[in-house]
């Protein structure tokens, strides 16, 4: 019994280095494939993972005090355990009955922790880009809940667990068949999640040059890194949970993440940025009523399929 | 043809002026600085809306700064230089702001490579040289090479240059 | 001991020549060539090169041509809040002396007595192809560890502190933070 | 340092304001700044910082004989620099008082419709990193590659080709080099329909440029706007039509114009630019009449000019570029006035433009006026 435990800890923790190392192998892809769709050869694949190696090199310290250090940890943490909740081949350390519910707020925390650290840096650029990035998650958050309460009524449940084993059989029990409707609204946050264009608005390097990224140099721009490769990867997973039937092996784990991620990537590549109130308005027009839509059909018509 | 009609009416109207045709679409017109603004308001009431630029000229031979103002009408496709000329020590002249609003930054260019100032003009700062600290630069006196040595040094090989 | 191992580490420098960020600075007219290098014909990205408009994440400043005393202020402050190491990099003929504006009173005629340089790069204006040249050769120099300049800078400050205050006048670092004040942090 | 001390900056009364300095380390504006104070999310006041940039060319120039002065005067406006050349060289034939050989007028034709369409493409990336799709950007300057190839083919260098000289043109077109030529027209083309796609007739770029920065024809003519950026005002003048120079009288195209003045017509008249651009170089190129390239001109090393002025203009991608040289009857210019069109648009337009609207669109309306920095410090 306690040897399962342990043995699962492991699991999980190799699960997670894992993921690290995948999430930057991830930002290595959204770059080769951008690389491609400009009609350029692009970096190799494992280049982001030595930018985070050149940039734990760096000599000079960068910080602007605790509050600053403490951003980009809690980026990064957040993103770990976001990571540690999600029931990837067969794992499940954190699982709960709720973890879905939990997971929509911690894939928040990394955007978050950088507000925080950004606010405390004094830039103009950071303060900018800091309140984009609050109105852009406040826009995100309604048709976000409400789609993640769509999924839920569908289901009858919040856990993940149990919402990959309601996908078994057919591929017509998949989230994305049952409703599409909250399969699409959630696509559509993921980008605003995600810091992607047309939702880079926080971060436009041509506008306010990187944002809340702009004091960020050095170690805490490497936390920074890994974190956000780390949020494209759970967020990828998350999506394969959710809408694609699970991930139970590592072959259809790593064609569903890609998918999602490939996916991603190509919407980044043809879309110029919205202005914020654009976002704004965007996101509480049409996904919020798709969202509606969505749980109006859980409701009324619930595992029905 | 258009243009001495153009020189023609001119003359009529302002009889001080001297005006000629230099070649195609090209004219000139010479009128004394304090006549000036009022041959520039007509000359805007007749189609000369388009202020292309202000040069200016400085001749110390002859004492004096030369003042171009490039003007060109679309109705009549003619490009007009109105031509003036101001007295070299302590240059001052009225601005034309409120008659081509674009005077605005080639009178401060003209204050700033010059030393003209102009009566009236709202903001008469260093916009391009900062910390200028010589006469206006574009003037003929303006020793370059002399100020380039003072400024920057002349390259010295005996000195400490080489680093290790 | 620390600094030491973070200086030498073969492993780190081998990361930091793949991974060499750039300002996005462009001082002269050199700026025109750095878009075809960057893009489909020449593409540095291949070298793991980006431009980052964030001055704090870039290791390489690179020079683009004459440079005049006001740019020449702002690209000491840029290098300065750059985190060490940090590479320079002076494209074309006028950093090394003016070129062809060798009597203009408003560019300075020797870069290097101002800032240290890793490596020129002569011509005008430079091709893609020798600013590719430059670039790797950068590179060979970090993965060695020759590419000292940062180093240099901070050994020879009072030297290069000397030449910027007889150039700008004595209290010209007062006056530019003033400007920028809340761009600058230390 | 916190934001509520950011604030207090030039906050008068309950007014929150605060600084922004955008340039010259940033993406957009090249070497050249802006200082805008920001309320809110939206710019109250907007202050150019030029300077970064100036060489003093017009002192260089009267130290430079005639001749040295086309390699040196060329570099006013890096992105299109055969335009400042060939203004230069019309004033100095001006004031020589020659006319040019009829090949030559059609080399010269062919050599700034390439020069156009280049600097628009490279305007094109500038445009699409403004609003963050950097995929178009790079296939543009791509695709400028193959215009900056043939310029090296016919001119010896990539940028500062040195072609259109005092008198005409420095050499002839070399063999099998229209038949290039016309290759990549065709190939720009079918570009430019991928380019339509996926930016031009973008939603979103439509949303964010529609109605942005609007200026009407009567305010433009008065602040001296040039250019794109007085026809997309909806008036077609164009000073290839207006004041015609090289082959343009011969040539018969038409003159796209916008409608309202606002960002996005800027934008599309510079992107139908191109295509009309191509045409003429087309019809350049099969009227192309054999004969001499260059007039006779006075011996290179004396090099002097009959006493005089004059002021040549051209319509260059921006705007009018012109030139107004007096001589003296040395072999030296007396003065060199450059008229920049980026002097006006990126000073005194920019300002006005830039109040009111968003920071967002701060390099949205700086890229569709499309200014060139070195173009405005000289």
């Amino acid at each position: 019994m306690a040897l399962d435990v342990i043995v699962e800890i492991l699991a999980t923790v190799g699960m997670v280095f894992l993921l690290l190392i995948l999430g930057l192998i991830f930002m290595g892809i959204a770059r080769k494939v951008s690389a491609r769709i400009h009609r350029r050869i692009g970096p190799p694949l494992y280049q982001p993972i030595l930018d985070v190696i050149k940039l734990w090199s760096k000599i000079d310290p960068s910080s602007h005090g605790l509050t600053f250090d403490l951003g980009s940890l809690i980026a990064l943490g957040g993103a770990i355990t976001a990571a540690l909740l999600l029931p990837i081949m067969g794992l499940k350390l954190l699982s709960f009955s709720g973890d879905f519910i939990v997971l929509m707020y911690l894939m928040e925390l990394p955007a978050l922790g950088i507000m925080l650290g950004a606010a405390a840096s004094g830039n103009p650029f950071s303060a900018v880009g800091v309140y984009r990035g609050l109105i852009l998650i406040t826009g995100a958050q309604l048709p976000y809940a409400l789609a993640v309460m769509a999924v839920a009524a569908e289901y009858k449940t919040l856990s993940l667990t149990e919402i990959v084993a309601l996908q078994q059989g057919s591929i017509l029990n998949w989230g994305l068949f049952r409703n599409p409707f909250a399969a699409l609204v959630i696509a559509i946050i993921g980008l605003a999640l995600l810091d992607v264009q047309p939702f880079d608005i926080p971060s436009a390097p041509a506008e306010i040059s990187m944002g809340p990224m702009v004091e960020y140099g050095g170690k805490h721009l490497a936390l920074m890194l890994t974190a956000h490769g780390l949020e494209f990867v759970v967020f990828a997973t998350m999506y394969s949970i959710v809408f694609l039937g699970g991930v139970s092996d590592p072959i259809s784990f790593i064609v569903k993440t890609v998918f999602v991620a490939l996916l991603a990537i190509f919407i980044m590549n043809v879309y110029p940025r919205w202005r914020i109130e654009q976002a704004f308005s965007y996101l509480w027009k049409y996904p919020t009523a798709l969202a509606l839509l969505g749980l109006v059909k859980a409701v009324m018509l619930g595992g029905a399929m | 043809m258009i243009e001495e009609e153009l020189v023609r009416k001119i003359v009529e109207v302002f009889s001080y002026v001297e005006a000629k045709v230099k070649r195609v679409r090209r004219v000139e017109v010479k009128v004394s600085r304090e006549k000036l603004p009022e041959v520039a308001k007509y000359l805007r009431s007749i189609g000369f809306k388009h202020l292309s630029a202000i040069s200016c000229v400085d001749r110390p031979q002859h004492g004096i700064f030369e003042l171009v103002y490039h003007l060109w009408s679309y109705e009549n496709r003619v490009h007009l230089m109105l031509k003036t000329t101001i007295p070299r020590n302590k240059p001052k002249y009225v601005t034309m702001i409120n008659v081509w609003p674009n005077a605005f930054v080639y009178e401060r260019d003209i204050w700033e490579f010059f030393g003209i100032e102009f009566e009236g003009h709202p903001d008469l700062r260093h916009f391009i040289l900062d910390y200028w600290d010589d006469i206006p630069p574009l003037r003929k006196d303006f020793n370059h090479l002399e100020y380039i040595k003072r400024k920057y040094g002349v390259y010295d090989p005996e000195k400490e240059y080489y680093l290790r | 001991m620390g600094f030491q191992v973070l200086e030498t580490s073969k492993l780190l420098n081998y990361a930091r020549a793949r991974s060499l960020w750039i300002v996005t600075f462009c001082t002269g007219c050199g700026g025109v060539e750095l878009p075809p290098t960057a893009t489909a014909r020449f593409d540095f990205e291949r070298f793991g090169i980006i431009s980052t408009p964030s001055i704090r994440q870039a290791d390489l400043l690179l020079i683009t041509g004459y440079v005049t005393p006001k740019t020449l202020k702002r690209i000491i402050i840029v290098y300065e809040m750059m985190r060490n190491p940090k590479y320079i990099i002076a494209h074309g003929s006028c950093p090394i002396n003016a070129g062809i504006y060798w009597d203009s009173y408003n560019t300075v005629k020797k870069l290097d007595l101002y800032i240290p340089v890793d490596v020129w790069i002569a011509g005008c204006m430079p091709r893609p192809e020798a600013i590719l040249r430059a670039l790797v050769k950068l590179m060979r120099m970090v993965k060695e560890g020759k590419a000292l300049g940062w180093k240099r800078y901070l050994e020879n400050f009072e030297f290069y502190r000397k030449n910027q205050d007889r150039l700008f006048g004595k209290d010209w670092r007062k006056r530019e933070i003033e400007k920028l004040r809340f761009y600058i942090h230390d | 340092m916190s934001i509520q001390e950011m604030r207090r900056i030039g906050g008068e009364g309950s007014r929150e304001t605060f600084e922004l300095i955008i340039g010259p380390v940033h993406m957009e504006t090249e070497n050249f700044s802006i200082i805008v104070t920001v309320e809110g999310d939206t710019v109250v006041e907007a202050k150019v910082n030029a300077g970064f940039l100036h060489r003093a060319f017009e002192k260089l120039a009267e130290n430079r004989t005639y001749i040295q002065n086309v390699p040196l005067l060329l570099r006013v406006c890096v992105p299109d620099p055969d335009h400042a050349e060939t203004a230069y060289s019309m004033a100095v034939e001006q004031l020589l008082d020659i006319e040019i050989p009829d090949r030559a007028k059609y080399i010269r034709t062919i050599v700034l419709e390439m020069a156009r369409i280049s600097a628009h493409l490279f305007w094109t990336f500038g445009m699409s990193a403004a609003v963050g799709l950097y995929t178009v950007g790079q296939w543009s300057v791509a695709d400028r590659e193959r215009f900056i190839e043939l310029f090296e083919e016919l001119t010896g260098a990539r940028i500062y080709h040195i072609y259109n000289f005092p008198g005409g043109v420095r050499y002839d077109i070399p063999m099998g080099w229209t038949d290039k030529l016309m290759k990549v027209v065709n190939h720009m083309e079918k570009r430019l329909k991928e380019y339509d796609k996926v930016f031009f007739e973008n939603d979103i770029l439509i949303t964010r440029s529609r109605g942005l920065a609007k200026i009407s024809t009567e305010e433009a003519i008065s602040l001296g706007v040039t250019g794109p950026n007085l026809r997309a005002t909806g008036v077609p003048y164009d000073f290839r039509k207006l004041d015609p120079y090289a082959a343009y009288p011969y040539i018969d195209f038409e003159i796209p114009t916008g409608k309202y003045g606002d960002a996005y017509d800027r934008i599309m008249v510079r992107r139908r630019e191109i295509e009309i651009s191509l045409n003429i170089i087309k019809q350049a190129i099969k009227e192309l009449p054999s004969g001499p390239i260059m007039a006779p001109i006075p011996h290179p090393l004396y090099y002097n000019v009959p006493p005089g002025d004059a002021y040549a203009r051209v319509e260059s991608s921006k705007g009018e570029f012109g030139f107004y040289v007096v001589s003296d009857g040395s072999d030296r210019p007396w003065r060199v006035h450059i008229r920049g069109p980026s002097f006006i648009h990126g000073v005194q337009l920019l300002e006005k433009l830039l109040k009111n609207v968003r920071i967002a669109d701060i390099p949205v309306v700086l890229k569709s006026l499309d200014n060139c920095p070195p173009d405005i410090d000289r």
